[in-house]
Formats: C-alpha cells, structure tokens, sequence
C-alpha cells in the first residue's frame, strides 16, 4: 500500500520548551492511526503543524507527494485534508445543515456569490452527508441547541464534506458517552473502510484506541516513544509508566473492552 | 442534605431538565450519570444556581435555594467544580486558592493552603506559577483545591475525569475518597462507570433531562437493560 | 404656564407623522419668524441671543408689532448639526409657515443654512456666525448677516496693534476655519498698515481640547514681541491661566479677538488679564439713550447685564423688523429689496446699514483694552468702531462674491 | 537643553491627568465589560463638584484637598447609584448593549449640569500652596504641574498594590477573567461590578476635580476628554492600568514635542498613535489576547427568511412610504429621506456588527468620505447628480479597501477603536485641508438636480437608492457571502477548516458594508445641498451604532427599527426644552425594558400576547 502521509523529523518548541521533537512516521492508504500519550505531550501541537495552524522548527510532511508545511490552513483543506476539533468549532447561529452546506459551499468555491439563497445550495448533498452521521432528523435543528455527541457528528460530517484524503480528528469522542464514542468510531471505522480517506485521531479513550486503531503512536515530552499495534502497546512498560498507568481504574476499564 | 425535586431548567426557549428529583445525604458520594447532553452539567449548574430559567424545588441544609445567586448558595456551604475547570490563568496558584477562600464552617472541615498542598503535591511546588502555565491534569487538581478553599459540606464535582490522562484519573479517585474520609458529602458527574462505581455509594442516571434510574450500584448490576439503554457500557 | 403648555402642545403637535399634512393655520395676524441655533451644544453663547431677541420681540410687539401684526418667533435647536439645522429650516418654512430664517452661530451651520436658504429662495439673516465666507466667498442673493465678521474685527486690533512698538508676532488660534481666517485677516491688515512687521510662531491648539501648558511653551521659545490670540471660551481660560504661571505675557503686548466680550471675559474673573487690546462688547458702561434703554429694559426682564449675543439677538429683530415695514409684505421678492441697503436707523448699538454689495451690516464692535474694575474684569479705554470703517469698498466686496 | 526638559515635564504633567480617567475606563471595562460613554461625564461632574467645594473653602490648602477628594466620592456615589439602578440589570443584554444605557445617561448628565451649573465657563481658584512657579533648569515650571507628575505615579501604585497586595485585588482581577466562576466560588460578584465601578469613578471624579487649578470648568469637558481615554486605554490594553500609565505619558510627551514642529497634528495624532500601535501590537501595550472581547453571550438563532404575514406587513409599509409624499407636507418628505438615509447607515452598520461580527466605531469614514465624494465630484469634475451618485460610494469602497485591510487584522473593541482611528484621520484630513475640502465651512451647492430638485421627487430617488440598498444588504445577508461571514463571526477556526480565507472575506464585507454606507452618505449629501467634516465624525458613528443596538443587533430587522425610532425621536424631542435629558431617560426607559433591544422587545411582546411562554 502506498504512504498517504509522510512525517518527517518534525519539532517545535515554544520559548525554549521543546514541544515535539523529531517525529517521523508515515500513514499507509486506508489507514486508521492513532496518536496517543498524556496531556502536554504533543499531541495537539503535532496536529496543529499537519494542517497549517502551527509552523513547525524543522520537518516536513508530505501529503500523496505534496509539501504541505509553510500553507495555511485553507490550503491544506483544499488539499485534501479534512478536520475535527478538540473543542467543537461549528457555526453555532446555524442549523445543523446549514454547516454542511457552508462547507460544499466552500468546496464549490461559491463564497463570494452575493445573490443566491444559501440554504438552497447543495441540499441533497448536505442530507446525504447528514444522513452518513445519522444525523439527517436533525438536519433543521439550531446547532446552539445540540448535545456535545451530536456536535461531534456534525463535526465528522463537515470535516468529510470535501471528500479528503486524509482526515485528522483531535480527541473525536470526548466529552461522549462510552456507548456513543464506540458508535461514532464504529462509524469512522467503516467509512475508512470504504476506501479513498485515512484518518489519524488523539484519544484519551483507551477502549476506542484499542477497539478501532490499526495502529498506535505514543508521544511522550514531543518524542514518539511507541509504535505497534494494541496489544503491543498495552504491554509496553514504558507506556505503561508515562500514560496508561497500573491502577484500579484502568484495570475496571480495560477488563470491560 | 441536598433535595432536589421537580427541577426543570431552560436555556432560551430550549428545555434541556424535566422534572429532576435526586437527593444526596450526609457523607455521601452520589454518582450522576449519563451521556454528554444528558442534561448532567446543567443539572449541576441548577443547583449552583447557574442557569438563570429554572423551576422545582432545590433544598439545601433546610433552606430553600433555589433563585438564589452562586455566591449565596455557596456562602452556604456548597462548592462547586465546574468540568471546564475555568481556573484563573492569569493569577497564580496561591491567588487562585485565594478567590476560593472563605471563613470556616463549624459544621464542615476546615482547609487551609497547607492542607491542600500536601493533598496535592504538584501544586505546592508550583505555587507562585501562573494558572495557564499548568498541565491539564495540575488544572484538575487547582479546580478542586481552589473550591475546597470555601470550606464547603458539598462538592458538586463536574466531570473530574473528563479529558485527563489515566494515571491522573487514578489519583483523582484517591482525592474523592480523602474528601469523603473528611466527612464531605459529594454530588459527581460522571460518564464513566467503573469511575463511578469506585468512588461513589450510589448513582442516578439521567437521559434527555429526565431521571431514568436511581438506585445502589447493585441494583444496576441487577438491571443490565439499564445501563444498556442509557450508559450502554 | 402658558410656557408650559405652549411648549407641551406644540410639541405634540409637531410630532412627525401626527402633522401629516400640508396647510399653514396659524391665524393672519402675526407674522412668523422662524429662528435656529445651537441652544444645548453652546447656551453659553445662545442663551442670552434668544433673550435679546426675545425682549426684542415683546417691545414690538407690546408697541403694536408690524403693521398690526404681531411677529411670532419659532425658535428650534440644532442640536450642533448642519444637516439637522436644514431639516428644521425646511419645517420652519414649509410647515411653520416663517416668512425668513434667522439665527446660527457656527459657522458651518450658518453656511449650510445660506445654501439652503438660497436653493429654496427664502431670506436668511445670519445673525452670529462669523465667517468671512457667508457674506464673500460663499455669499448669495437670500443671505444677510448682522454681526461684525472675522475679518472686521481682526482689522480692527490689527488698527491698534499697528500702533505698538512690536515686530515679532506670534499667532495662537483655534485650529478651525474661524481661527484661520482670523489669523489670515490680522496678517494681511497689520502687514499693510506695518509692513515691518514678521510673524515668528503659530500655534493651532484643536478647538476646546488646548493643551495650554505646551502650546504656551511653544510661543514662548519663539520670544515674540507680541501675540495675537483668537482662542476662547475654556481654551481662553486654559491659555491665560497657563501663560500667566509661565510669564508668557510678561512685557509682551497681546492682542486678542473676541476677548471683551462679556462671554469670554466674565468666567475668568479675577485672573482676567490686563491690558490686552481686544475686541467686545462693554454691556454695562455704554452710557447712549438707546443702549441705556436697551440695557435698563434687559436687566429687568431677565436680572442679569446683557451679553454680546443679548444685542446680537435684540438687533436682529430689530433690522428684521425694519425689514418687514420697508418691504410692507411678507413676500420673499419684497424682503428681499427692503434688505438691499436697508437703514436700522435706532439700536443700542447706533445705526447700522446691510450694503447692498456684499449683505453685510455695518453694525460695529467695541475697541479697548482689558482692565479690572471693582475687582471685576471688564473693558476700559474703549470706542465703538463703525463696521462700515474696517469693511472693504462695496466694489471690492461685491469682486470677493460669486457671480449669481 | 533646559527648554526641552521643560518640555516633557509639561507632557507628564498632561499625562498624569489623561492617566486618571484613562485608568478608571480600563478598570470598568476590565472587570465589567463595559465600554462607558458615560467616563467623560463623571470627569466633567467632578470638575464641577469641586469647583463648587473650592469655592467654599477658598484660599485653605486643606480645603482644596478635601474638596479634591470629597468630589471624587460624589462621583463614586454616583457611579454606584448609576450601576445599581441602570447596569447591573442589563449585564445579561448582548455585547455593547449597555454602552447605550451609557450613552443615555451621558445626555441625562449634560443637561442635568447644565440644569444645576449653568452654561457659563467656571473658573475655579488655583490650588493654593501651588499657585506659582519655580525655576528649573532657567525654565519656569508651575508647581501643580510637579504635583500632578507625582500624583500619576502615586495613584497608578496605589492601584497596583490595591490589585496585588488585597484580597479584593485578587477577587477583581479573577473577576476580569472569569466573573461566572467568583460568583460560583461564594464572591457576591454584583457588589464586586458595584466596587469596581465607584473605583472607576472615583478616578474619573478626581481626574476632573484635580483640573479646577488648570481651566475653565466647561460643559465641553465630557467629550472633549472621553475620546483621547479610550485612546489612551486602547493604546495601553484594555484592562491594563500600567498600560494606560504608559500610553498616557506616550500620547502626551509626544504631543508636547510635536506642536513645536508641526502645531497643526494636535487634532489627529493621539489617533495616529494608535492606529500605529494598533497594527503592530494587535491587543496594545500590555493587553492580553481575548482582553478585547465582551461579556460571553448566547448564540444568535439560525436565519430565518420572513414568514409570509411578517412580509405582507412589510410590503404595506414599503407601500406607504412610497406614496407617502402624496398626503404628506414636503417637511415630512425630508424627515423621511434622513429617516431612510440614516436606516440605509444603520443596515450597512450592522451588516458589519452583526452579520460580520466587526464592530465599528468609525463608521461614518465612508459615510462621509461617499458624501464627500459626490460633492467633489460635482465641485471639481462637473458630474451631474447621477454620476456623482455613482462615484461617491465608489469612493467609499475604496477608502474602506485601504483601511479595512488594517482592521480586519484586529478583533473585538480593538477591531473598533482601529476604525475610530481611521475616521479622526480621516476627519482630520477633511477638516485641515482646507483648499481642497473647504475645512469646516464644507462644501456647498450639492443640490439635485433641476428636474429632481422638488422635495417630492427627491424622496423618490432617495426611496430607490435607500431601500434598494437596504435590500441588497439584505440579500446579501441571505447569500452565501453573507453565511460565511457569519460562520466567521462565529467560529474563525472552522471557516478556515472549512477553506475560507477568512481575513480576505471580513476585509470584503468590511468594504461592502462601507460601500452601502457611502451610499447612505450620497443620498444625504444631495438632500441638504452641503457636506461638512461632521459626517465623518465620532458623534454620527456613534448615533449608527447606538440605533444598531438599540434596535437590537441579533435582529435583521434590528437596525431597521432602531434607526427609525432614533431619528424620529429625536427629531420630536429637540423640540422640547432639555430634551437631552428626555431623550437619555427615554433611551434608559428602552434599554431597561428591552435588554434584548426594539426588536427583541417586540418579538418578546409579540410572543406574550400569543400566550407563548416568555
């Protein structure tokens, strides 16, 4: 199979504090990657430099061939690379498929149209995109008014609007229940499935991590200190010392996935 | 101790609680528990006095609070921390306990800085550091620290697992069992039920701002169909 | 009372959509005149304007108003705009029923008032505005104005500061068009009466916002001979106080515009200073019959000495007034030719003349020095200066107009 | 080298007055989010306090000084009766909302001083132990101005200690950041708004009261002083009281040393200063990222085009005004072309606000920079009337493309202050350039022309231009432009997700917004014949913005409403005698009632008479 994403050596640091340090890794086509690790261990830093929001010290990252580093992020979108956020970002004085349709509108590059009717643009295609979250007898609903779940559905079905190649997802289930977060990567699941998008994600979640992820990063202090599958990783002392811990807690949890 | 009945709550024209009733007694943990959107937060922020359209009955140590302001439902004894953790970045960690700071109550105990740094370590180094400088998990710690500065009989304690690393998970659950070791009574959200079932005596489920179940931890081992539908673990 | 009343029911009355329609039903026998100034943006000024006025209208008519009729004044506020000045002319006149405008003090106002006043083809009397350009640049066939111009009275300190000794002058004014005509005239008069003359420093403060302390600075290192000021109101008060504290006027003539005027002069009290030659108006010390009578009838109504704007006020009526009996009509075309070279043969002021060429009055100002009596700031060693002295040729001003 | 040491002493002390009132905006602001209006009036007030207590202890330097501080309280006191009784109920209203309740008691105070001091100047007495000058350095310096430069840095510690070294201090300063969560931590937060309020007051007052011994105390004094605050406030950080320490002493060295070399800058340079500190330090001085927005607010509900019985009302209107001149006298016409003319402004205002989520404190620039257009091109180029339509708004697009491209680079009260600065400089412009823009005495004889100049045919073209443009701002709301400016406003982190230049497309609605607003400006121009510097000014952006909020700026419908009531209230009201008063309580009584602003109020009593639960 042929590499989607190449990451190569990629560091940042922030006022002398080296925030990821030398990350190299690659993502194969239809892959469903996971990046995982404490708080503050680059996570949200590695992602923010894959799409443009960050610039990074040195390293590159490479998309089917093309450089990615020193664009904005608009231009990684259009590139093919799609999103969803730690904390939900959606247009919250919108209906539900009123976000949809703002990203086709994107996608068709009709943001300076000053005449027509915007809810009437790409209807059809927003349903059927709500339709892929399960989210379509939601459609009319204000997005001000959704559960957190939900948003991040919304969020999932924005971020696949533009039919990217590769689809980054900062901590997708958060603040869901454990039922949801099983059904929402159950669903990403079988849309990676379905060929033409390779997603990476950051969890804290270990169930999801390890129901779903082909595979694991683990990132501790900017540096990757782990790759394998779960199994492997489960049993890593080192991951298990920096991230996993021994405790009661996890052990409850982890008997139950 | 606390008595909640016939809560409702909206916010704009949106009723997100219908007719809420739980209570929690005298040192005692209750787990509240539910999806994201279930209406737990809300139902936290009700109590607190949070949300400005509310309904019911909420009563507290004998008095009746409800439509009453944050700042007196927690004069009288009750603390809250909130999931977002919302602790000041720009003041220190010895300022931010100093906001949370109120006389003692003879009838709760009593928390000083000293206390609370050997509680949580990591703070007590870090004292003169600025809140935003802090990890996830240290803004954990200084949320709760900060509310326990108030001296208060109840915490009502937000999603503490939400978002942190396990092994901060872990020691979050030893706090919770120092709080009721100290006599506390403590309210917790809680999506996560091994979580809940290790800290706390009991649990109610809510879904869609309704109450679905109360009952001991046992009586939802024993109704499986329960926790399906609305944990569904 | 009646006031009350009056103001309660006319304002109900006048509110927009209830006057819906068009018809003038004020009854035959009076004579409306409609009158606009900046009542809440400058009282200090307009307050005692619509007392003159106001004592104005009554003795006429208590004598038998004009031809029988009484005059009726619409008084409106502009609130400090040009553009709400225009809607209320237009109200005055399409609705009110006001045979001429009269009024403003700004500047800009009476400007914008001029222009209206021509393209609807009604009389305007600009009764306080200053500038040069109502009358020269900018004047038109509808628009007169009463009070002495910049350029008058600039001409007539710059005729008494031609008499000093000093060569080096420097220049503090209000950084708007009033303060640099101001400025503009006094050069041009001094230099043709003294050509010796040179302008060392000029300083342009933003009017009402002085930063006294350093502007006084700045006129010091220049160590002029003299200096001519056009400030006023509190940036008067700002620059004496700072130039006094910083002996700015120590051995230095001053010359300032407008200063005498009971306006400018009274606030600063004690601290008012000495021996500058300016421009206004000695209310109480003018000792003629008709200003005496004026003055007498003033303090009675209103308890208090006249002000610049009082005769400003009381004058307009009366050159209005003289108006109405010369045309014998209400008729704009008739107004119109009675204004032409019309004689206010009586006022506390003397006689004074609109010319023909240019639509300005001839009325003058007073001349002095400042001085203290009883404690008290006022004017001494004062002479009223005829407009007609300090105005050029009627040729000359009639070049300075547009052609029509 | 004396002369120059002189110099700045005399900017420091400027600086150290300006630092008062300045330090008191940014505390309110800071901690209650309030942008006050209403600061230059408690300095005016306290000047006239104490100048009325100096008057009664004339001579004693222990009078002068408790006068001083006496005057201050007062008008702490009435910072506390204002904030209880007006702000602390409309905390919850949408951002900016209660800079109109400020607005309203700004005129209440102007008239109610003039009521109580009457309009003459008052001269207080020098301050007594100070009344003279000492040599320094050859040069002679005036005692209070030392005095003042030692008070600046005494109040500016005093202040810091009091945030540092109190428990109160750290309760304000947690407030600033987070006011829910003291609330929820057991502080009465309302007495905190309340402590913070007199304190900003308080210093407002003493700002003033320490004036007596330096000018006339004036009625101008209130705006002659607010805007250089918010200046001086802006420029040092919102919330940041040594940034405003610092911008004080900037703006007025500065100023002391420019008028030697160029005496004509005093009018525009502390808005130059800013504008330049603004685009190179995008919070000012000292402010923090996030210091520049309003109290957190709920969402606006998603858009919703007219239902069918909303639209046949509107049709019916539209249809009444249009034969309007028919039944009506020609002073009604006018009244409804500035009522059309200011409506036109008011829409383009909020197309920006609201819509584009940019507020604006400046937007008058293109209103009179179209106004101004026109004219010129019927002075300079002989166009005919419609051509100098054409061209004015042109000119506004333009001028709206060079400065919308700084601002859209800022946000919030920033964003704002940054479009204040580019209309003084505009204005400044105007008004100095006197050969070319005739300075303040403006430009005449912009009549309509022959065939258009009855007032009945001139609403026409106004009804086209006005309401045509209200309507084209209205589709373009509804188009996809317009939804993503929205989305902008709402969360810039998915419009840039989702592949939309974000600057480029606020820049563009900035420009479209300034575009319809020179519109506005043509039609006006045309319909009193004259342009002067006043279209550009603060009071006219001021007057759009209080008619966006007042009529309530999460509604379409909102500026549409409140820029009717504001023209026709006022035209109604400056009949009456202190109608600044009337009109302020008139504001004040909307503002109570309706938190939510006209429309918001109409939509809830319409609700409530349908029996709907409110």
């Amino acid at each position: 199979m042929t590499n989607v994403l190449e990451v190569r050596n990629l560091s940042k640091s922030f006022g002398g504090v080296q925030a990821v340090k030398d990350v190299h890794f690659d993502l194969k086509e239809g892959e469903f990657l996971a990046l995982i690790g404490p708080n503050g261990a680059g996570k949200t830093t590695c992602f923010n430099m894959l799409n443009g929001y960050l610039k990074p010290n040195a390293g590159s990252v490479s998309l089917r061939g093309q450089a990615l580093i020193g664009h904005p992020p608009r231009k990684i979108w259009r590139m093919g690379v799609g999103r969803t956020f730690q904390i939900t970002a959606t247009f919250l004085s919108m209906t539900v498929v009123e976000n949809v349709q703002m990203a086709l509108i994107s996608h068709h590059r009709r943001v300076y149209d000053l005449f027509s009717r915007a809810t009437r643009l790409y209807v059809d295609e927003a349903m059927a995109l709500l339709e892929l979250v399960s989210m379509q007898d939601q459609a009319g609903r204000a997005c001000s008014e959704l559960a957190y779940g939900d948003l991040k559905r919304l969020e999932l079905a924005i971020a696949l609007a533009h039919e990217p190649a590769l689809l980054l997802m900062d901590e997708p289930t958060a603040g869901m229940a454990p039922s949801e977060r099983l059904a929402l990567m159950a669903l990403t699941a079988e849309i990676v499935a379905k060929g033409g998008v390779s997603v990476v994600f950051t969890e804290h979640d270990m169930d999801v991590v390890f129901a779903h992820a082909h595979r694991i990063l683990v990132l501790n202090r900017g540096e990757l200190i782990a790759e394998g599958t779960g199994s492997e990783i489960r049993t890593n002392p080192l991951v298990q010392e920096v991230y996993l811990g021994g405790g009661s807690v996890f052990e409850a949890e982890s008997a139950h996935a | 101790m606390l008595d909640v009945t016939n809560l409702g709550a909206w916010y704009g024209r949106a009723q997100i609680l219908n007719g809420v009733s739980l209570s929690v007694g005298e040192n005692e943990v209750v787990a509240l528990m539910g999806r994201n959107g279930a209406g737990k937060s809300t139902t936290m922020k009700s109590i607190m006095g949070l949300v400005r359209h509310i309904d019911g009955t909420i009563r507290y140590a004998e008095n009746e609070i409800r439509g009453n302001t944050p700042h007196a439902i927690c004069r009288l004894g009750m603390g809250y921390v909130p999931e977002d953790r919302r602790i000041f970045g720009d003041l220190t960690i010895e300022e931010n306990l100093e906001v949370g700071r109120r006389e003692a109550r003879p009838d709760a105990p009593e928390w000083t800085q000293k206390h609370l740094f050997e509680l949580f370590p990591n703070l007590a180094e870090r004292r003169k550091n600025l809140g935003k400088q802090l990890s996830g998990g240290e803004q954990q710690m200084l949320t709760i620290a900060r509310t326990l500065m108030g001296n208060p009989k109840l915490v009502l304690l937000d999603e503490p697992s939400e978002g942190i690393a396990p092994v901060i998970v872990e020691q979050m659950a030893r706090v919770i069992a120092e709080l009721k070791r100290e006599g506390l009574s403590v309210l917790i959200s809680e999506q996560n039920l091994h979580f809940a079932r290790i800290v706390s005596d009991r649990a109610y489920i809510i879904e869609k701002g309704e109450m679905r179940f109360e009952g001991s931890f046992a009586d939802l081992d024993g109704n499986p169909e329960i926790s399906n539908t609305y944990l569904a673990v | 009372m009646n006031l009350i009343r009056r103001t309660v029911l006319g304002a109900l009355a006048a509110m927009p959509l209830t006057g819906l329609t068009t018809g003038i039903s004020l009854a035959q026998d009076t004579i409306v005149l409609g009158e606009v100034n900046s009542y809440t943006r400058l009282p200090a000024f307009t307050e005692p304007y619509k007392k003159g006025w106001q004592l104005a209208v009554e003795q006429i008519n208590a004598a038998g108003g004009i031809d029988g009729k009484q005059l009726e004044v619409i008084s409106r506020d502009d609130t400090g705009d040009p553009a709400t000045a225009i809607r209320i002319a237009e109200e005055l006149v399409s609705k009110d029923g006001a045979v001429l405008i009269f009024g403003t003090f700004l500047s800009n106002i009476g400007l914008a008032v001029s222009d209206f006043a021509k393209q609807k083809e009604v009389l305007f009397l600009a009764s306080e505005p200053l500038s040069d350009a109502i009358v020269w640049s900018k004047g038109n066939k509808y628009t007169y104005r009463l009070r002495p111009s910049t350029h008058m009275q600039a001409a007539m300190l710059a005729e008494q500061a031609a008499k000093l000794d000093a060569v080096k002058w420097a220049t503090v004014a209000p950084n708007y068009a009033y303060g640099q005509d101001a400025v503009k005239a006094f050069k041009a008069e001094l230099t043709k009466l003294r050509p010796d003359v040179e302008f060392v420093e000029e300083q342009w403060p933003p009017v009402f916002k002085i930063d006294a302390g350093s502007t006084v600075r700045a006129l010091e290192a220049a160590k002029p001979d003299a200096i001519y000021n056009v400030t006023f109101g509190g940036d008067l008060a700002k620059f004496v106080r700072e130039g006094s504290l910083r002996f700015l006027f120590e051995d230095r003539d001053v010359a300032s515009l407008l200063t005498g005027e009971p306006e400018y002069l009274d606030p600063l009290g004690a601290e008012a200073p000495t021996g500058w030659i300016v421009t206004g108006y000695p209310s109480t010390d003018i000792e003629t019959d008709e200003h005496k009578a004026f003055a007498d009838a003033y303090m009675e109504k209103f308890g208090e000495a006249p002000k610049t704007g009082s005769i400003v006020g009381y004058n307009s009526i009366l050159a209005i007034a003289a108006a109405l009996e010369k045309a014998g009509s209400t008729d704009t075309d008739a107004l119109l030719t009675a204004m032409e070279g019309l004689i206010v043969e009586s006022s506390p002021t003397g006689p004074f003349t609109f010319r023909a060429a240019d639509h300005q009055s001839t009325m003058g100002a007073y001349v002095g020095k400042t001085g203290m009596v009883d404690g008290k700031p006022s004017m001494v060693d004062w002479a009223y200066a005829d407009g007609a002295d300090y105005l050029p040729s009627e040729d000359d001003a009639a070049a300075l107009r547009p052609t029509e | 080298m004396g002369f120059y040491f002189a110099q700045l002493l005399t900017g420091l002390a400027n600086a150290s007055s300006l630092f008062l009132i300045a330090s008191g905006l940014s505390i309110i602001f800071g901690v209650t989010r309030i942008v006050n209006f209403a600061h230059g009036s408690f300095y005016m007030v306290g000047a006239y306090i104490a100048y009325t207590l100096v008057s009664l202890w004339s001579g004693s330097i222990f009078g002068f000084w408790v006068s001083v501080l006496l005057a201050a309280m007062v008008v702490g006191m009435i910072g506390l009766v204002i904030e209880l009784t007006i702000l602390r109920r409309i905390y919850h209203a949408p951002e900016l909302f209660q800079l109109v309740a400020t607005f309203g008691v700004v005129l209440i105070f102007q008239d109610a001083t003039l009521a109580i001091w009457g309009a003459e100047d008052l001269l207080g007495p020098r301050a007594p132990g100070l009344n003279s000058a000492v040599r320094i350095m050859g040069e002679p310096i005036p005692e209070y101005d030392l005095a003042l430069i030692a008070i600046g840095p005494v109040v500016l510690l005093a202040i810091w200690l009091l945030f540092h070294k109190t428990r109160w201090g750290v309760l304000v300063r947690a407030a600033t950041q987070d006011r829910e969560m003291v609330g929820a931590l057991g502080v009465n937060q309302a007495w905190l708004f309340s402590a913070a309020f007199v304190l900003g007051s308080f210093l407002a007052g003493l700002g003033g009261a320490l004036q007596i011994p330096r000018e006339a105390v004036s009625l101008q004094m209130d705006l002659s002083i607010i805007g250089e605050a918010f200046v001086v406030v802006v420029i040092g950080g919102m919330g940041s009281v040594s940034g405003a320490f610092v911008a004080a002493v900037l703006i007025s060295v500065l100023n002391a040393f420019a008028i030697l070399i160029f005496p004509q800058i005093s009018i525009v340079l502390p808005f130059v200063i800013m504008a330049i500190v603004l685009i190179f330090r995008p919070h000012g001085l000292f402010g923090k990222p996030g210091s520049e927005k309003g109290a957190p607010e709920e969402p606006d509900q998603p858009l919703a085009l007219m239902d069918q019985k909303s639209a046949m009302v509107l049709m019916a209107a539209l249809l009444v005004l249009a034969i309007s001149p028919v039944f009506t006298a020609d002073f009604t016409t006018v009244l409804m072309v500035d009522v059309m003319v200011a409506t036109l402004f008011a829409v383009s205002l909020h197309f920006m606000m609201g819509v584009g989520g940019m507020v604006s404190f400046g937007h008058a620039a293109y209103f009179g920079v179209g106004a101004y257009g026109a004219a010129m091109a019927v002075k300079f180029l002989g166009f005919g009337m419609i051509p100098a339509m054409i061209f004015g708004p042109v000119c506004a697009v333009l001028a709206a493309l060079f400065f919308g491209w700084f601002c859209v680079r800022l946000s919030g009260v920033y964003l704002a202050m940054l479009t204040l600065a580019a209309a003084q400089i505009l204005w400044g412009v105007t008004f100095q350039w006197q050969e070319f823009t005739g300075g303040d005495d403006g430009i005449l004889g912009v009549w309509p022309a022959k065939w258009a100049s009855a007032d009945k045919v001139y609403f026409y073209i106004a009804f086209v231009f006005c309401i045509g443009g209200i309507w084209a701002l209205r589709r373009a709301a509804f188009s996809p432009f317009g939804y993503i400016l929205r989305g902008i406003r709402d969360s810039q982190t998915r419009a840039e997700a989702i592949g939309i230049d974000t600057r480029f497309h606020q820049w563009m609605g900035f420009v479209l917004a300034g575009g319809f607003a020179g519109l506005a400006g043509v039609v006006f121009a045309f319909s009193k014949g004259s342009v002067f510097p006043d279209t550009l000014g603060i009071a006219l952006s001021i007057d759009g913005l209080i008619m966006v909020l007042l009529g309530g700026i999460h509604a379409l419908a909102g500026p549409i409403l409140g820029a009717g009531a504001f023209v026709l209230i006022e035209d109604w009201v400056t009949r009456l005698d202190y109608w600044r008063f009337i009109f302020g309580a008139i504001i004040l009584i909307v503002v109570l009632l309706a938190p939510d602003g006209i429309a918001g109020g109409i939509q809830r009593l319409l609700r409530g008479l349908k029996g709907g639960r409110a």
